[in-house]
């Protein structure tokens, strides 16, 4: 549909006349509020409602894939922080848990519990970001400060447990970096209690807003079958109504231990898999891990932090292996060839990110313009991982 | 299903084309380029199998890897005296290699797709008609690696930008020095100020001045 | 028609409560710190600037090479006893704040300091020289020891070392020959 | 303007001639009214920014000027002085320079019949309320001249949005306020606020339940009017980067903000007026007429301020849905509450 041709009622005349109408090519971004971050989206418009959407990327591409044959196995560890720079540990736990598999090596039981906190920490320090700044999209600014806040006090503990407050570069090949400080224990379970009592702050100040459903409900919405065919995960595959966690369904580290309940969307506002759905099943995510984080910290056994049978120098026996993990956007796989050295051959990415908001191409055409900032807010993208 | 059931299966309905099946890591079967869409719609549409979901598809210079692990994987060789990279002038000569990770919902269990194919024919029908998501992954791998998809409908440069002249993620690949007159070589300020020269050496207790 | 109601209704109360909330924080006390005034206190781990302690650094070069983005310049001279390390610079334009060097260092000479706020105008100026060539820092044990260095286990490689100079000695006496040439003349450059 | 002129019958004696006398006092009133302009955008950019601080569990600007910021704003106006004047190369450049001071003058016209205090008043028009509501609605046009100018596609989007939206949103507006015209039986605005004297009681806004009602609606429209949020329409920062004045710059860019801040504490100024009694205070004689008009509207610029940061912004669809099927039904039902209601009380007899 590359032109209208609007026909009035004129057809009776010798020549009719026809009037022409273009769409409207319009760039939101790459520096665009809404497309949080470096993420430039070519909108062609008619009037108020979209007609197709293009996403191009690379803004941000560092090419993380061709330093990681530069550097040796734990020197890259420093890089998969920069992906999702918002959930910096789940992405250190998946490319962890990606050369273990690979090492066959035994983590202490210490770190994984340490590993398992900090993850569902992390997971809702990200979500509080995904929600605030979806709120944001909608023009809510208070949320995104009150978010902004709580995740404060959880990166408070993540500068206590490693020392950095954005990229932590805490979790190590066969452990963490460091072991648990003294009240970690105490500080984890007072943040847990912070937030559940938060949670209801926001779904009383954001969540069941008339103005906020009206906004997401119905809206982008990305059924279960689209999900599998664009490859998403995460957040949007579940809010399409598919109760799918790779931390249940495909158990890596610890995970099989806990109890917990996977939500997922069921169209209590309008359809299943629409906005308001994907923005529910991450409020009741957080809630999720703080049930997690409450097991953990009760199981948390004292011993070593970090593997000792392994050497300051990692060397991976050669093959290939597709390692994945959940995290707070999705499924973040590690692709991962080694040769057998000391540094990796080939490290593949897989973001779900990048998947996530392939599909905007499916589902944007047809809805308007406030639609789509709502839809790609929804889809909690962050460039980092997407441009890598 | 069992990674080698499904192996015998894809023997069975693909003949010639499934060529090996992989028992490392990483379960799967080495499939005849040509063949790989015909391999992929069967993992898709067999009901037996459902793989619904593409998890991972990524290309792989498999330059300089050999089995038996001793392969030199970087293509950065050392550092010069002013610590520049010292980049190999050797052209690559090994295969160019697709990897499809596939993971059924409907069943639980996934599979793993490999393809080799020539470096200097290296063109692998797209399977972005059946996953879509394939669709930016193989952007992604002609983009990086520089493998062609035959059939993919929009098969343009995804990360960098269009125009870029060659494929990073080749072992043989060296970075331009400049892209449309921007130099690429980072700016260093950590000049050395000092002198090697200049080195006053401490007297010495027993030897007297120095 | 009672939809119609409803969701007007819907939309009054869900405001005010929402209105109830944010005018809750109105009596709040803000959580937010005015900075250069007011600072937290930062924990024991945490990543600043990294220093370099030039009196137990020995030049082993670990932390230039686990650093991912080569950031460490570090500089000597001379070999073995006459090794001499004149430039220990770390290009913070570069640094990323992995903290792998200071998990690396063997002598804690590498270490994270609790500054953070180095705001300047020139990029230049970020370089840091932690050493002069107008006072190189000695790498070997034994020329540390001399000259008072730090070294790991001191006590024990002082120790060693006088047991070893003794033997010298006693080898030097026995052999009565002409003593030695300073070890470090002609060699210096 | 009465107390104006006298005051300058006062000075120059009798020895002025009726004309000049006009012209001097509507001058003398024009400046008055620009420096209360100009105030606004001052004072309620700090009381923006603070409450919003505040609401946020932060403080807001807390540097210039010692207590609690509350010079920031001066050093924001000396700051966007010193920008340069950025005009686009494509952009129209008549229509570009001249559109903020249409959006101004709108603003500032419509001052001319607020009465802030018995006698405080640039021009008792007999037409006043009506006259406000008119001259307002140079507005929308000042915005679509903007957008249009600006040769900028989300400038263009936020001028066609915003244009319907005041557009519309003046209908309600007006309407709300029919009602207390009725009550009173004139438009003009001295006689409104007098017929409100006498303690709390006797204020239009609890006249009867539709005279509530219609304060509601009013205020809600007022806020759409301004483009202010939920209704942010012509802005709307996370879709259209700003709106209509994306392309502007300094002192442009500020008389946009003059006219915005201004607007705001207009239209809680005409709410205060006409709903809530004016310069009466809620009991006894009347004591600092101004003071209490002022405090009132500034509660009123509050209340603004606090939905502002509470709620999401809505669709402009639902926007367009909420003005003319909820607020435009339900102010027709107001007035037609309320005139039953005067028939039925025998007020209208």
């Amino acid at each position: 549909m590359s032109d209208t041709t609007v026909t009035h009622g004129w057809e009776h005349q010798d020549k009719p006349r026809v009037q022409q109408s273009e769409l409207l090519e319009i760039n939101m971004g790459p520096q665009h509020p809404a497309t949080h971050g470096v993420l430039r989206l070519l909108v062609k418009t008619d009037g108020e409602i979209v007609q197709s959407v293009t996403p191009y990327l690379g803004y941000l591409h560092r090419c993380a894939e061709k330093i990681a044959e530069g550097c040796d196995w734990r020197q890259w560890m420093v890089y998969t922080d920069r992906f999702d720079y918002l959930a910096p540990m789940n992405m250190n736990f998946g490319y962890a848990v990606a050369v273990e598999n690979m090492l066959e090596v035994e983590v202490p039981e210490r770190a994984q519990y340490i590993r398992v906190i900090c993850a569902e920490l992390q997971r809702i320090a990200s979500h509080l970001i995904a929600i605030g700044t979806f709120g944001l999209d909608m023009g809510a600014w208070t949320p995104l400060l009150y978010c902004f806040r709580e995740r404060e006090e959880i990166l408070n503990i993540f500068e206590r447990l490693s020392g950095g407050r954005m990229l932590y570069n805490y979790f190590d090949i066969g452990g963490v970096r460091f072991d648990a400080y003294d009240d970690f224990a105490e500080e984890v379970l007072f943040m847990v209690h912070v937030m559940e009592q938060k949670i209801v702050e926001y779904n009383t100040l954001l969540t069941y807003n008339k103005i906020f459903i009206e906004r997401t409900a119905d809206v982008g919405v990305i059924d279960a079958e689209t999900c599998y065919a664009y490859g998403c995960t995460g957040p949007v595959l579940r809010g399409a109504g598919v109760p799918f966690d790779c931390r249940r369904d495909d158990p890596y580290s610890i995970y099989d231990r806990f109890e917990f309940e996977i939500p997922y969307g069921q169209g209590e506002q309008g359809t299943v898999g629409d906005c308001w759905d994907r923005y529910i099943v991450r409020m009741r995510e957080m809630s999720e891990s703080c049930r997690i984080i409450r097991q953990a910290v009760d199981g948390m056994p004292e011993g070593d932090f970090m593997s000792p049978d392994l050497k300051k120098l990692v060397k991976v026996p050669a093959g290939s292996l597709y390692t994945r993990t959940e995290s707070s956007k999705g499924e973040i796989g590690f692709h991962i060839i080694a040769d057998g050295g000391s540094k990796p051959f080939r490290n593949k990415v897989r973001s779900p990110s990048y998947s996530n908001l392939h599909v905007i191409e499916k589902v944007g055409p047809g809805m308007m313009i406030s639609d789509l900032v709502a839809t790609v807010g929804s889809l909690d993208i962050v460039l980092g991982e997407i441009d890598r | 299903m069992e990674p080698n059931a499904i192996h015998d299966l894809l023997c069975a309905k693909l003949g010639e084309a499934a060529l090996e099946y992989v028992d490392s890591y990483e379960k799967g079967t080495v499939i005849a380029a040509a063949k790989i869409a015909e391999a992929a719609t069967l993992l898709r549409d067999e009901p037996e199998l459902h793989f619904e979901q593409l998890m991972c598809l990524s290309g792989v210079d498999w330059d300089g890897h050999d089995a038996e692990g001793k392969g030199k994987s970087v293509a950065i060789l050392g550092y010069t005296e002013e610590g520049k990279p010292e980049l190999s002038d050797r052209v690559g000569d090994g295969d160019l290699g697709v990897f499809y990770a596939c993971y059924s919902h409907r069943h639980g269990h996934k599979y793993s797709l490999f393809v080799r194919v020539p470096r200097d024919a290296a063109e692998v029908p797209t399977v972005s008609h059946l996953w879509p998501t394939a669709a930016w992954h193989e952007r992604e791998a002609y983009d990086l690696v520089g493998i062609t998809f035959t059939g993919h409908p929009d098969l343009r440069r995804i990360l960098l930008e269009d125009g870029w002249e060659g494929h990073p993620l080749r072992k043989d690949y060296q970075m331009p020095a400049q892209w449309q007159g921007v130099p690429l070589e980072g700016r260093s300020y950590a000049a050395n100020p000092f002198n090697e020269a200049d080195v006053v050496l401490p007297t010495k207790p027993e030897g007297g001045q120095g | 028609m009672t939809q119609y109601l409803r969701d007007i209704k819907d939309a009054v109360v869900s405001a005010f409560k929402g209105m109830g909330i944010t005018s809750k924080h109105l009596a709040k006390k803000p959580v937010t710190l005015q900075y250069p005034d007011e600072r937290w206190v930062l924990p024991e781990r945490f990543k600043g600037f990294i220093i370099n302690d030039t009196h137990r650094c020995d030049a082993c070069l670990r932390c230039a090479k686990v650093c991912p983005v080569d950031c460490i310049y570090i500089e000597t001279t001379g070999k073995a006893k006459d090794r001499y390390m004149y430039r220990y610079a770390i290009d913070y334009n570069k640094c990323i704040w992995c903290g792998l060097c200071v998990a690396e260092c063997p002598t804690d000479a590498c270490q994270h300091s609790l500054d953070y706020d180095h705001a300047l105008y020139d990029r230049t100026r970020l370089v840091y020289e932690f050493t002069s060539p107008a006072k190189p820092i000695p790498c070997h044990k034994e020329t540390r020891l001399e000259q008072g260095y730090y070294v790991p286990n001191a006590d024990e490689e002082r120790a060693k070392l006088a047991a070893k100079k003794e033997a010298e000695l006693k080898k030097a006496e026995d052999e009565t020959a002409a003593p030695d040439p300073s070890p470090d003349e002609g060699k210096v450059e | 303007m009465e107390s104006i002129t006298g005051l300058l019958t006062k000075i120059f004696g009798d020895g002025m001639s009726p004309m000049a006398l006009l012209i001097s006092g509507g001058l003398t009133m024009a400046l008055i009214m620009s420096l209360v302009m100009a105030m606004c955008a001052i004072v309620f950019t700090w009381m923006e920014r603070k409450v919003a601080g505040f609401l946020q569990s932060r403080y807001g600007p807390m540097r210039v000027g010692g207590f609690h910021g509350v010079l920031q704003p001066v050093a924001d106006m000396l700051k966007i002085l010193g920008k340069e004047d950025i005009i686009p190369d494509e952009a129209d450049k008549a229509l570009f320079m001249l559109s903020p001071f249409v959006i101004f003058i709108g603003s500032l016209m419509a001052w001319a019949a607020i009465p802030f205090a018995p006698g405080f008043i640039a021009s008792n028009l007999d037409l006043g309320l009506f006259y406000i509501f008119a001259v307002s609605s140079a507005a929308p046009a000042g915005i679509l001249m903007a957008g249009w100018a600006s040769n900028n596609k989300w400038a263009l989007y936020g001028a066609a949005r915003g244009a319907a939206q005041m557009v519309s949103y003046e209908i309600p507006l007006a309407l709300a306020a029919i009602p207390v015209v009725m009550a009173t039986g004139s438009l003009n605005m001295n006689a409104i606020v007098d017929a409100q004297g006498g303690g709390v009681l006797n204020w239009y806004i609890v006249h009867d339940p539709f005279l509530f009602l219609a304060f509601c609606l009013y205020f809600i429209a007022s806020i759409a009017e301004v483009n202010r949020g939920p209704f942010d329409m012509p802005e709307t920062e996370s879709e259209l980067v700003a709106g209509y004045h994306t392309e502007y710059t300094g002192m442009r860019f500020a008389f946009f903000f003059l006219a915005e801040y201004a607007n705001l504490f207009l239209v809680s100024c005409i709410a205060t007026a006409v709903f809530l009694g004016g310069w009466h205070p809620i009991a006894g004689p009347v004591f600092l007429p101004g003071l209490v008009f002022l405090i009132k509207a500034v509660i009123l610029v509050f209340l603004q301020m606090l939905v502002r940061w509470t709620l999401p912004r809505l669709r402009v669809d639902q926007l367009m849905h909420t003005c003319w099927k909820v607020m435009v039904p339900l102010t027709l039902l107001c007035v037609l509450g309320s005139g039953i209601w005067m028939m039925v009380s025998g007020e209208l007899l």
